[in-house]
């Protein structure tokens, strides 16, 4: 009973959550927000989602190992820094796109850097949270 | 204000200490989390407290109003309670092992054998 | 300003490392094959860094491209070229060793990666110019430390795994108390310009100085484990696997002393009779692990409690910087960094031969194996090398730097300190012999239960970095003369920090006016 | 040349066992001709008079005052002939003694290395090269003592050696270089000081450090050479096998302590404290290994505490000083190593003979072994002082030499008669008592030894008695070269068999005569009384340094264990307490100094909803401490971390109150998921523990809160922070300057954080899946 509730109102808070973990990503640069409390918030989507589910549902859903997501953050964060390399400037010199999007504003590897901060934290909340729930 | 800061700082080492002094695993845990809180307000006081500037460039300007709080030491504690968390998170679970590893929960009893 | 590239690359080149592995997390071999690429480019890295320092002085970069003090600087001088060099020595002998002795459960669960992590974290420590991002790297370091020390689950190892993590994020958490106090009162984290600025504040208010020093000074001395902070120390070295034993010993509690000489020398102004406490602080290390080893007869205990021991006589180079002599002061932290260099190599090459020998005797209780001289002669050859050397036996490398340890103390004229280091040396030469006679010369006893012999590429595969390091022992001791030029080179740039600061270059990018005629000793 | 053909020796060493494998037999005899080459080069080069013949200067460590330096003076000439040729000669010996042994390569291997040693010690002149040699002599004879390692007596007695002589030389590590800093403070520059010939122009005995420097050397002198009451390693060394033995205690390493006395003597002698130390240190060794050499069965030990006896003499000898006393030193110095070489071979040969060194269990072998009987008679007489042996102008010399010297002169003669007694009767029962008498039956039918373990005792008798009757081979050449390095300047010679009528000359025959015949009746009563002579002992060594060392060797884990105990607990709590009260005791004397913080001026006003907020945060913690539920404890944890981030929230600090509020509520749940099933934990401490606890946690407390109000905040214009603020829109493109700060200015950090929450993820995976030991391999 409670489970069928749970489930039906994860349907309806899951992508809510994740919406709103993206956008306090993609804000974070201009409001208080970023990497860090967009990965958490997503991370609170999973958990939602194996709470009602079980962990194995939300390892599907989620397609990617947690274990990948945190290894891709790290090297996204470790590209973003690298980048600089090229123009033969120290590690983790910023570099921006000419464009501004909108709602987000310039784009360039600090942002980069930010998912990669968010990559791991939603990485290792869930491997945390998903081995915890499967022991 | 700051007064009142030093007395939080104080009371959360203090108990932090006293907690982990206390023959118990969780509470070990639990006094680790206070200390984490009492280094992070004692960055916050050491930094200087500010009320209601927060330190961002309001759309339209360029830089922060005057005043605006030091962001630098809320850098350093975000990063801190970011670390503090992970560590926590490794060091409860690090406990909770050792509880089943050891049957008690009393760190004076496990004498680390072999 | 060149990029600087070369800086960050003994800490890059094991992180990257490190997360190509976990990307390939379902394949542990391409993990260790990416371990090996990471340790050795650290290596290279770091011996580049080091040509680089030795020809154009200290070597400082800016990461991000903001100007110092306000970005996190990056600064390799000599004492921190040494270390990257020597962390990447320990890196790749211990991963090698690593191929042959680390189960396959341990490998599944991302051990290589992990090592890497601990590298860079290293390596960071050595040479990060900022004193919060210190703390990050120590983080880094403590964390993979902390799952490389209860990766496996053993009881054992659980156990001390609780003591070593509580214990050391106690010492975080003073550290980090530290830096916090430290932003409040000079309002920066740069290293360089806290020496501007520390040194300004210690006119005004030096009890205030002296009063962080000492949070300072615990939060490192639990991490080097000196007197009487170590007790962390021997309740868990002894418990995971001897490869990650070797690291341990070999590289972690001289982040802590290396973290105590930048600071002491570095950020801190010289503080009155800080000279005089370390030397009692050297004197009970040196005594009180000594004593510890001599009550143990397990190999790895053994072994730990000499780490504890032979800290003290790192600390006792350090502690005469007090001294009033600048000549006194040259010799005691060359000697220091003689003693590092020296023991890092040989304490974890101690562990890497005593995981040989239990394998070959099937125990690291002494009570329990024997004959090991007559069974495996060239394992005997391949101990005493390394035990010698820690004993101070000539001409190994340990024979020198005790030697120079000795003789900046008697110079600078700290007679109990000196009688302590002697003393605590005799004890040392009592302990690898109780392990050679034990071990090695006694004849295996009834209750011994050898393990089915290993494969011979597995032992080759064991035996290779062990005799290396001991190579590098053999080469430091009969041929201590560049060694020995480079620590005192490093003493000297350590002891006139204005060419680290204008390396920096803080003085420049920001007005200090008031830190004018402060930067020397 | 010097260091090429120590290296010759050493790479010899390491090339003996595979020697042996390809030569066998002549192994031996071959790798013998390199210590022969040695002597030969020393002769062809022998420094005339007090010169200095060779000289070779390495730089080392230059800076450590380490050179490779050596330098061929009349001493160093002498010791290395000795120590070369006793050296050729037992290896020679060595190669037939261990015939048929797989050992025998180990050993040859062993034996290079040692006369490598030992030959680059005598030839030192730089401080550090000494102690170099010094201590590889040291390591070397622990291996060779340990020979036979599966016996638990040769480990014992290994590691008693190297305690010993390693403890000596740590002190003697301190003495030199105390008198190297003295040279230099004296005005020697540079490495100069650090060299021993240099020292000469100098006069250590000036410096204020002049006496502990005497003290930390002369403890490695006697150390090494067996001074009482260091004496008793010597005896039990001799486990190792009878080469070795005879190597170790002839002409080598025990000299080795001698050889330092007389090497430093012309620097740091000739005052009151050297003559006063040295002499009785000499005097009271010669009489107990004297006492003690009566006392035992077993050959090697009677030839060991002869040993002890000697180097007793020769250390008196060099603390008296006087020209005639120094001769006297030179003289028995070079009949000991001959003679006591030989005698050790002979034992060897009667072991190897018959099976047994217990000399109750040996008589009448002369006939089977005719060979070595001839070299035990030569030997013999000749540590007997007896004429027209060398050992008998020897003893003539240390009468005289004596009696120079007024009333200390007389007692120091008749201390020495006495010794001398002594050794005439160890004399008669290692060289007499085996061979004649009645038979007994040895555990082997008794057969004589091969030719080339004939050839070393041989030799080295003929050799005492050939020097004995023409001094002149000693006394034009080797003695007064000797001579001349030990007292720093010319000096003559002129030994003979025969010194006349003079008053003195009839004196010194007359004690002479008394010693012989003395020995010859102590000798036979003690050949019926053994028992009893082995009973005194007894009880005389139940108080001996020997049980005093092996007392404290075996109670020294156990105190060890106690002392360390004071610090290393297995209790977490204790050193917990210890890192609290380490951080007081540095931390709070310096805050209290500063006095009653002055408040900052600026101070911020205090409103009522931020009084609440403290309120809840400390009340938060404070249930934590007091709940004893679990789960409660851990809901008043989290209240304390909500009240932080409104605090955060209320003092500009948004991003940090968003994460706080996420991370508290984390850890409240992971830390309910982990522990709300566990069973209670009792309060385990007493109230007094408790009190104390809490006494210490709250000083803790108070030295924080003191911390953060004495920090005047802002004191440092221009702060980081203001370029941060004035560059983050402009320059970094981002209106949120914290995380502009996490992302750009400062992103190293945040890489590191992220490297650790991923450690944490990933530990967190492996605690909970990879459990080896205890249940099931881990599966990932």
């Amino acid at each position: 009973m409670t489970s069928f509730i749970l489930r039906a109102a994860t349907g309806y808070l899951m992508p809510l959550l994740l919406l709103l973990s993206v956008f306090m990503l993609l804000r974070g640069h201009n409001e208080p927000g970023g990497g860090f409390i967009g990965g958490l918030l997503a991370a609170a989507a999973f958990a939602f989602h194996a709470l009602a589910w079980g962990p194995r549902a939300t390892l599907e859903l989620l397609r990617a190992d947690p274990r990948t997501i945190i290894a891709a953050g790290l090297a996204a964060a470790l590209l973003a820094g690298v980048v600089a390399a090229a123009a033969g400037e120290p590690f983790l010199t910023a570099h921006w796109l000419p464009i501004a999007l909108p709602g987000v504003g310039k784009v360039g590897t600090p942002l980069l850097f930010d998912v990669g901060v968010y990559l791991v934290v939603v990485g290792t909340t869930t491997l945390i949270l998903l081995t915890l729930g499967e022991d | 204000m700051e007064l009142l800061l030093a007395v939080v700082v104080g009371g959360l080492y203090a108990s932090g200490l006293y907690l982990m002094l206390r023959r118990s695993l969780v509470k070990l845990l639990l006094g680790l989390v206070l200390l984490g809180h009492a280094a992070n307000l004692l960055i916050f006081s050491a930094g200087g407290v500010v009320r209601g500037e927060a330190p961002l460039v309001a759309p339209g300007e360029i830089t922060p109003p005057p005043g605006a709080a030091d962001p630098l030491p809320q850098a350093l504690i975000l990063t801190a309670i970011v670390i503090g968390f992970a560590v926590v998170s490794f060091a409860a679970v690090l406990a909770r092992r050792v509880f089943e590893v050891t049957g008690t929960d009393d760190p004076a009893a496990m004498e680390n054998g072999s | 300003m060149s990029s600087g590239w070369i800086v960050l690359l003994p800490l890059l080149a094991p992180l990257a490392a490190a997360a190509a592995g976990l990307l390939a997390w379902r394949a542990p071999r391409i993990q260790a094959a990416l371990g090996i690429v990471g340790a050795g480019a650290q290596l290279a890295a770091g011996l580049g860094l080091l040509q680089q320092v030795l020809r154009e002085g200290v070597q400082a970069v800016q990461l991000g491209s903001w100007p110092a003090p306000f970005g996190i600087t990056f600064a390799a001088d000599l004492l921190g070229a040494v270390m990257v060099v020597v962390t990447g020595v320990i890196g790749l002998a211990v991963t090698v060793y690593s191929l042959a002795d680390i189960d396959p459960g341990r490998r599944a669960f991302a051990y290589f990666p992990l090592v890497q992590v601990l590298l860079a974290g290293v390596a960071g420590a050595f040479l990060t110019g900022d004193i919060f991002n210190l703390y990050v790297c120590f983080e880094v370091l403590l964390m993979a430390s902390f799952v490389l020390l209860a990766l496996g689950g053993e009881r054992a190892q659980m156990a001390g795994a609780l003591t070593y993590v509580t214990l050391n994020l106690v010492s975080s958490a003073l550290f980090l108390a530290g830096v916090g106090l430290t932003y409040g009162i000079t309002r920066s984290l740069n290293m360089a310009e806290l020496h501007l600025r520390l040194g300004v504040v210690a006119e005004s208010r030096p009890e205030l100085v002296l009063a962080l020093a000492g949070l300072f000074f615990v939060a490192f001395g639990i991490k080097a484990a000196v007197f009487p902070l170590y007790t962390w120390l021997p309740a868990s070295y002894h418990t995971p696997p001897v490869a990650v034993s070797a690291l341990l010993a070999g590289l972690l509690t001289k982040v802590g002393v290396y973290a105590l000489i930048r600071v002491l020398t570095l950020v801190f102004p010289p503080l009155p009779g800080v000279g005089t406490f370390l030397l009692a602080v050297a004197s009970l290390t040196m005594v009180f692990g000594v004593l510890g080893a001599v009550a143990m007869f397990e190999t790895r205990r053994i072994l730990s409690f000499h780490i504890v021991s032979q800290i003290g006589y790192m600390v006792m180079g350090l502690a005469l910087v007090g001294s009033d002599s600048p000549a006194v002061r040259a010799a005691g932290l060359a000697a220091a960094v003689l003693y590092i260099v020296h023991h890092i190599i040989v304490k974890a090459n101690l562990f890497l031969v005593s995981g040989i020998a239990a394998r070959l005797g099937g125990s690291f209780q002494l009570a329990r194996v024997g004959g090991l001289a007559a069974a495996a002669p060239w394992l005997a050859l391949l101990f005493l090398i390394p035990a010698g050397s820690l004993a101070g036996v000539p001409p190994l490398s340990g024979f020198w730097a005790k030697l120079a340890v000795v003789r900046a103390g008697l110079a600078g004229e700290a007679w109990w300190t000196v009688a302590a280091a002697l003393g605590a040396g005799l004890l040392t030469v009592l302990s690898m012999v109780k392990i050679w006679t034990e071990a090695f010369w006694k004849p295996a006893p009834d209750t011994a239960t050898p393990p089915p012999p290993a494969a011979r590429w597995r032992l080759a595969l064991l035996a290779a970095p062990s005799l290396g390091l001991a190579a590098l022992t053999v080469a430091i001791g009969l041929y201590p003369r560049p060694l020995y030029e480079l620590a005192r080179r490093a003493a000297e740039q350590l002891l006139a920090p204005s060419n680290y600061v204008a390396a920096v270059g803080v003085a420049t990018a920001h007005d200090s006016a008031r830190g004018d005629g402060k930067g020397g000793q | 040349m010097l260091s090429a053909m120590i290296a010759g020796l050493l790479v010899a060493a390491v090339l003996a066992p595979l020697a042996e494998r390809r030569l066998g037999l002549w192994a031996a005899p071959v790798l013998a001709a390199l210590p022969a080459a040695f002597a030969a080069v020393v002769l062809l080069n022998f420094p005339r008079g007090g010169g200095v013949a060779l000289t070779e200067v390495r730089p080392w460590v230059t800076d450590l005052g380490a050179e490779l330096a050596f330098a061929l003076d009349g001493l160093a000439a002498v010791l290395a002939l000795l120590v070369a040729g006793i050296g050729a000669l037992i290896l020679i010996y060595a190669g037939g003694y261990m015939a048929g042994k797989a050992t025998r390569g180990r050993l040859l291997a062993y034996l290079l290395a040692f006369l490598a040693a030992m030959l680059g010690l005598v030839l030192a002149d730089n401080v550090v090269t000494l102690f170099v040699f010094w201590e590889a002599t040291s390591v070397v004879s622990f291996l060779l003592i340990g020979f036979d390692h599966h016996k638990g007596e040769s480990r014992a007695a290994a590691v008693q050696a190297l305690l010993v002589t390693g403890a000596g030389g740590l002190a003697m590590l301190a003495g030199l270089i105390l008198a190297g800093q003295a040279a230099s403070d004296l005005g020697l520059a540079g490495t100069e000081a650090w060299r021993i010939s240099a020292w000469a122009t100098v006069d250590l005995r000036q410096h204020p450090h002049y006496f502990p420097t005497l003290l930390l050397i002369l403890a490695g002198a006697a150390t090494k050479s067996a001074q009482w009451p260091f004496h008793f390693w010597l005896p039990g060394a001799m486990a190792a096998p009878t080469p070795v033995s005879a190597l170790l205690h002839s002409a080598t390493m025990v000299k080795a302590g001698v050889f330092l006395l007389a090497r430093l003597s012309p620097h740091l002698g000739g005052t009151p404290e050297w003559g006063w130390l040295v002499t009785s240190a000499g005097v009271v060794t010669m009489l107990v290994g004297a006492g003690m050499a009566l006392g035992q069965r077993d050959l090697k030990r009677i030839l060991a505490y002869t040993t002890v006896s000697v180097l007793g003499t020769l250390t008196m000898l060099l603390g008296v000083g006087t020209e005639l006393a120094v001769k006297s030193a030179v003289v028995l110095l070079v009949a000991h190593a001959l003679y006591k070489a030989a005698l050790f071979l002979v034992a060897g040969n009667v072991d190897h003979g018959t099976g047994t060194r217990d000399i109750t269990a040996l008589g009448g072998l002369a006939r089977h072994l005719p060979w070595t009987f001839t070299a035990a008679v030569l030997a013999a007489l000749s540590m007997a002082g007896a004429p027209p042996m060398f050992g008998f102008v020897g003893k003539e010399l240390l009468y005289t030499s004596k009696l120079d010297l007024e009333a200390l002169g007389a007692k120091l003669v008749i201390a020495a008669v006495i010794a001398n007694i002594a050794l005439v009767a160890a004399a008669g029962m290692v060289a007499v008592k085996p061979f004649l008498f009645r038979r007994r039956e040895p555990p082997h039918p008794p057969h004589e030894a091969p030719a080339s373990m004939l050839l070393g005792p041989l030799l080295l008798g003929l050799a005492g008695l050939f020097v004995g009757l023409v001094p002149a081979t000693f006394d034009r050449t080797l003695g007064p070269a000797m001579a001349a390095a030990i007292l720093g300047r010319e000096v003559e010679m002129k030994l003979k068999l025969w010194h006349g009528l003079s008053v003195e000359a009839l004196t010194v025959l007359v004690l002479s005569t008394v010693t012989v015949a003395g020995g010859v009746g102590l000798f036979l009563v003690l050949r019926r009384r053994m028992a009893t002579a082995r009973r005194l002992l007894e009880h005389a060594s139940r108080v001996g340094p020997t049980r005093a060392f092996n007392a404290s060797l075996a109670a020294l884990p156990k105190a060890a264990d106690r002392l360390s105990r004071l610090v290393q607990t297995p209790s977490l709590g204790r050193s917990l307490s210890v890192i609290i009260a380490a951080t007081l005791s540095v931390a709070a004397p310096s805050l209290i100094l500063l006095g009653r913080p002055s408040l900052p001026a600026g101070l911020t006003e205090v409103q009522l909803h931020e009084v609440a907020l403290a309120v809840l945060i400390l009340a938060g913690a404070a249930m934590a401490v007091v709940f004893p539920k679990r789960l409660a404890a851990v809901v008043a944890l989290g209240l304390s971390g909500i009240g932080i981030a409104l605090l955060f929230a209320l003092f500009s600090a948004p991003d940090l109150a968003m994460t706080q509020i996420m991370v508290e509520s984390l850890t409240v749940i992971l830390l309910a998921l982990l522990f709300a099933h566990l069973p209670p934990s009792p309060e385990r401490s007493s109230r007094a523990e408790r009190l104390g606890h809490a006494l210490l946690a709250g000083a803790a407390g108070v030295v924080m809160a003191l911390f953060v109000l004495v920090v005047v905040p802002g004191s440092f214009p221009p702060s980081t922070s203001e370029y941060f603020l004035a560059e983050s829109f402009s320059a970094a493109h981002g209106r949120n300057v914290v995380n502009v700060i996490l992302v750009d200015f400062r992103a190293l950090d945040t890489l590191g954080e992220i490297t650790v929450v991923a450690l944490a993820g990933l530990g967190v995976w492996a605690l909970l899946r990879l459990k080896l030991g205890n249940d099931r391999g881990g599966e990932p």
